[in-house]
């Protein structure tokens, strides 16, 4: 869930609103938060799973660092949507073991 | 430092736990068993840990997993954290992309 | 007394450790002296892995289909570990004429001597490895070569010769080989003397060093060479790759990374810090090669880069040889950045010259003395 | 190539400071950091910090770091963000991976102040989506302004752990238990007193025994460990959670430093370049700064910044011997003042039983986080004055005295020894300004008035939370352990810019809870 104010930082800054997609559904989000947060805010939180034991995982450092909230975004695999900038347009896929469901298939 | 260089020291049978399931390199899976298995198998440092399991070898580099391989690797072997080297520091020190790495800025600012 | 073994191996990569399980197999007693903290710390687990039979000189090319034949297809069966052998063939792309010249003139010498090796155009390359840049206007192609993983079949061969009884000691760094009564006997590392029947030199270009200290000399000098692997991709192929122009080579693993190596140019200037470090310009300039040939390939993220020393032969040939003036030493050395696909024929044949057996193949053409000035 | 006089790699508080001090020497100086905000962790950072004036205390973090920046840019120094350094190589050469390019720069010196990574600990579940790392829940509400979650499970009692639990009861999270395994809080005790008084269970000596959930954290068990950590059949507890964060310590991030072949030592709390007191490192004009030479605050890491920036500037000969043997000094009586007290490097891993006036320590505040009604009388800022008067719960020594200069009458005094407690000079006389409640980072000063009105007394209490009540909002007090101990009313709430962001909030409770309540909480909530 957003914050709308914070006792001490105040509002948020004004960010415009834009659309991306998540697994083919229309969601929002605020341009250049990170696309971790803007799934967060919209209830995401699965971001893949994993590759030999099909796991789940979502934001775990949030600094680019752990590499586990990688998804497919727009075709690219392995991009680490806590410190990727939300564009209008973007389209966001979960990601299994290391490509989007559609291009694996059943392994 | 307490080195542990002959390979043929006995640390004892390999046991079981319970919590062996548990996932310690969580980029490659790589459960805290296997790890342990792996220095009844040999792999006496942590070097060789990467090598055999790859752990510390997928997208993050063993920045989450490291210090923790290194404690269930001393424990194994009856030795201090401390005694164990730590892996290489490899550049990159983030994935980058090779149309990136392979476009070297002719003009610096 | 427990540093006395039947043969004493200095150096711990894959060709000391290859050799003590095939003695182990055979049912002798070794000692493998490592100067660093890790088996495999030298050439052999800095490598691309390639198992190459096309492009070796004519002298190493038996040592190479030899095991490629017999060895390297049940490899991991017979060390109880997956090694990672992958026989897919090798392409080596040309995209220039010139390239092709080169590539032509390889072919025809590896096919005179046996090899199974021919010339493509782009368009059958393009359909053994479709991935390829539409750039490539030919390859050859040896059906029969292939890559395993270095680190793991070091490691495999470690393992396995260690649960058959060798011991293993690292951080031993060798401070002289000593003759006794004429007959080399003693290695004395910083730590211990160990004793044995047999002393092996496997230690990369440290065996320059060490061999002199029973007066040898083996002219070879050392280069750095640097390697760059990318995160896991979905699976594309598994051939191994190589250029006419040397840019680059490399396979995909079984993991999903790619494994690349690569020259910058620069290798035989290279300074360092006293360890193997990488260039700052040479990740790059194998990125650029890499994608000229692969374009797809351009958004996969390197992970890591690292470099490793090779020990060059002044011909390019290794030194796999029994010292007759210097009794009980035997060198096996100058592997020149290729030892890794040979790597377990050379253990067979080191360990039946260390217990006086007629070798599996003729070995005269590696013998320390067959050096000559060129007048 | 492009050449700097010097390179900074990391643009926190130690890479900033560092920037600072060597640009006024008159260094070229550039810093870059991976980062798409400058400031490092001091963003993320919204308490006020600890220290003396020099460590610019009672100074919200985020705020230290816009100062650092308008200072640095002030002069001269170039700060690049989203700036990769890639490589540190032969040559003081760095590689910067700067938008779609690889820049190489070379510096004639080099500081790396690339500051620190989290520890992890493992469990059953610990990979499920909802488990994060503290720095990841600072980074989401104080940078992104969402909430990591709506109720949190926090493991580690250390500074970030309290800090952080409280900064998410700031962002509107419920904080379901705070749980560490050692059996004593690890931070600082007026850290935790402030995340106790708002409810928050403390389990020490308790441990994660699973994350549950299938596709996303749900729930979270804890269990009680004996002295070998082992957790004892039957203590398990459930909490139904969404997120479950973890602040099991810190790591210096040293990787660079080790690629270029600076000499490496291991310690207990992580690898670290070997470095003098000015941060120089075994190759000559690599330096370092900050949680990459060893893991301290952020104020710690800018006196360590401004050392090594003017460590640079003698290096390269900007400035004498002697100037930077006078500066040095000088920043080096700050950085030890920092090291002093109780959480003093050297008391790290010891149990100390009295404070340095020979009192003995809280018990209570070490196993469940807050003093216990029964021993706070025994601390020298305590005192039952007639009218109102501050009532400072500070209990341990730790180095921090702004509350002895914010009292006009002189009211606090602490003494020349920094890690002094604050003590009440009853022959001052108290106005109730509220500057010392404002001014006190640990919210440890509260003014109370035992006879406010006839049989009620008034507490006024630091508030940092929204909504903000008003006078007359009826609610209930909070003792120091987060129960309700009786019904209040709220009759003053006072916001000022000196204040910065704490409101003072004044209730009024029957007389007896004068020393009882001490956090009031709207009805309903």
């Amino acid at each position: 869930m957003r914050i709308e104010e914070h006792p001490i930082l105040g509002k948020p800054e004004e960010k415009k609103v834009v659309g991306f997609i998540h697994d083919g559904i229309k969601l929002t989000g605020l341009e250049g938060e990170p696309i971790a947060v803007a799934l967060e805010a919209a209830g995401v939180r699965i971001h893949r799973y994993t590759k030999k034991q099909h796991k789940p995982r979502g934001v775990f450092c949030a600094i680019g660092r752990c590499t586990d909230c990688v998804m497919v975004v727009d075709g690219k695999p392995n991009v680490r949507t806590c410190i990727t900038p939300l564009k209008e347009g973007m389209i966001v896929q979960t990601q299994y073991g290391v490509a989007a469901m559609e291009s694996t298939g059943e392994e | 430092m307490k080195k542990i260089s002959n390979r043929s020291t006995n640390i004892g049978e390999f046991i079981p736990q319970p919590d062996d399931a548990i996932i310690i390199c969580r980029c490659e899976e790589i459960t805290k068993g296997e790890i342990r298995k792996a220095v009844h198998d040999g792999m006496y440092t942590l070097t060789e840990i990467r090598r055999y399991l790859r752990t510390g070898m997928g997208l993050c580099q063993g920045q989450t997993c490291g210090k923790l391989i290194k404690g269930i690797v001393a424990k194994e072997l009856g030795v201090s954290p401390l005694d164990l080297e730590p892996a290489a520091a490899r550049a990159p020190m983030r994935p980058i992309e090779m149309r990136v790495l392979g476009n070297e800025g002719k003009e610096a600012e | 007394m427990a540093n006395c073994a039947d043969v004493i191996i200095i150096g711990g990569g894959i060709i000391g450790s290859s050799t003590a399980y095939y003695l182990a197999k055979k049912g002798c007693s070794v000692i493998v002296l490592e100067k660093s903290n890790d088996i495999g710390n030298g050439g052999s687990s800095r490598n691309g892995g390639g198992v190459r039979q096309s492009g070796r000189d004519k002298r190493e090319l038996p040592l190479a289909m030899y095991g490629v034949k017999n060895l390297w297809p049940t490899l991991s069966e017979e060390l109880e570990m997956d090694v990672e052998y992958y026989q897919e063939g090798n392409l080596r792309l040309g995209k220039t004429d010139a390239h092709i010249n080169i590539l032509e003139g390889l072919t025809e010498k590896a096919v005179s001597l046996g090899l199974d090796v021919k010339m493509i155009d782009g368009e059958q390359a393009k359909e053994i490895c479709p991935y390829l840049s539409d750039e490539v206007i030919g390859a050859s192609w040896c059906p029969t070569d292939g890559h395993a993983n270095p680190m793991l079949a070091t490691l495999a061969y470690y393992r396995k010769a260690r649960q058959l009884g060798v011991q293993f000691i690292t951080n031993q760094e060798v401070v002289k080989i000593k003759k006794i009564k004429g007959k080399a006997r003693q290695v004395v590392t910083s730590e211990a003397v160990y004793e044995g029947e047999t002393i092996i030199l496997a230690a990369g270009y440290e065996s320059r060093k060490i061999a002199a200290t029973v007066g040898i000399d083996v002219p070879m000098s050392q280069a750095l060479l640097e390697v760059l692997v990318t995160e896991a991709q979905p699976p594309m192929f598994y051939q191994m790759l190589g250029t006419a122009a040397a840019d680059f080579y490399g396979h995909q693993s079984t993991h999903g990374s790619f494994v690349f190596g690569g020259t910058s140019g620069f290798e035989g200037v290279n300074k360092d810090n006293g360890i193997p470090v990488t260039n700052s310009l040479t990740a790059s300039c194998i990125c650029r090669g890499i994608m000229k040939y692969f374009p797809c390939l351009e958004d996969a993220k390197i992970v890591r880069t690292w470099a490793g020393w090779i020990d060059v032969c002044a011909d390019h040939v290794p030194v796999i040889s029994h010292v007759e003036e210097v009794p009980g030493f035997i060198l096996a050395c100058g592997f020149s950045g290729h030892g890794f696909g040979i790597s377990p024929t050379v253990g067979t044949i080191l360990a039946q010259m260390a217990l006086g057996e007629e070798t599996i193949l003729a070995i005269n053409d590696f013998r320390y003395d067959r050096f000559q000035t060129k007048i | 190539m492009k050449r700097y006089d010097l390179i900074i790699v990391g643009a926190g508080p130690a890479g900033l400071s560092a920037a600072i001090e060597a640009a006024k020497k008159g260094l070229k100086v550039i810093v870059f950091d991976e980062n798409a905000k400058p400031g490092g962790q001091l963003f993320k950072q919204i308490h006020k910090f600890f220290g003396s004036k020099e460590h610019k205390a009672k100074i919200r973090g985020y705020k230290i770091g816009e100062e650092l920046l308008k200072e640095a840019s002030e002069y001269g120094v170039k700060v690049v963000l989203n700036a990769i350094v890639i490589g540190l190589y032969l040559d003081k050469e760095v590689t910067v991976k700067i938008a779609d390019e690889i820049r190489h720069y070379k510096g004639d010196a080099v500081i790396v102040a690339t500051g620190a990574s989290e520890n992890m600990v493992t469990f059953d579940g610990w990979t499920l989506p909802g488990v994060i790392g503290a720095g990841a829940a600072q980074t989401m509400m104080n940078l992104h302004s969402i909430k990591p979650g709506n109720k949190v499970l926090m493991l580690g009692s250390g500074n970030v752990g309290l800090v952080v639990s409280f900064q998410l009861l700031q962002a509107g999270c419920e904080v379901a238990a705070l749980v560490d395994a050692a059996p004593k809080v690890g931070g600082y005790g007026v850290h935790a007193a402030k995340v106790a008084r708002c409810g928050v269970p403390f389990y020490l000596s308790h441990t994660i025994i699973k994350a549950e959930g299938e596709e996303c954290v749900t729930g979270v068990t804890i269990g009680q460990v004996d002295k070998e950590w082992k957790v004892i059949p039957g203590t398990e507890k459930h909490f139904d959670v969404d997120t479950i964060c973890l602040a099991v310590g810190l790591s210096p991030m040293s990787q660079l430093l080790k690629m270029a072949g600076c000499k490496m030592t291991d310690t207990p709390t992580g690898y670290i370049p070997e470095c003098d007191e000015t941060g120089a490192t075994s190759i000559p004009g690599i330096f370092v700064a900050g949680d990459v030479s060893g893991i301290e605050e952020a104020s710690s890491a800018m006196i360590e910044g401004r050392i090594s920036g003017v460590a640079a500037a003698e290096y390269l000969g900007f400035i004498s011997k002697e100037e930077t043997d006078d500066k040095v000094k000088e920043l080096e009586k700050a950085l030890f003042s920092l090291r002093e007290g109780m959480f003093a490097p050297e008391n790290r891993g010891k149990v100390l039983e009295k404070t340095e006036e020979g009192i003995e320590i809280s018990r209570s505040l070490l196993e469940k986080g807050y003093v216990e009604e029964g021993e706070i009388e025994r601390f020298p800022g305590v005192t039952h004055g007639k009218g109102i008067h501050p009532v400072i719960e500070c209990t341990q020594n730790i180095p921090c005295n702004p509350c002895q200069d914010a009292c006009p009458k002189r009211c606090i005094r602490i003494g020349n020894k920094i890690t002094s407690l604050p003590a009440i000079d009853e022959t001052k006389e108290c106005i109730g300004c509220g500057m010392c409640v404002a001014s006190c980072s640990g919210q440890a000063i509260f003014l109370v008035d035992e006879q406010y009105e006839t049989g009620f007394a008034s507490i006024t209490l630091p508030y940092e939370f929204l909504p903000l009540p008003e006078p007359g909002d009826k609610g209930i007090a909070l003792d120091r352990s987060g129960k309700k101990v009786c019904d209040a009313e709220v009759v003053d709430v006072k916001s000022a810019k000196a204040f910065d962001q704490t409101h003072l909030l004044t209730m009024k409770v029957p007389a007896e809870m004068a020393m009882k309540a001490r956090f009031f909480c709207s009805q309903g909530v």
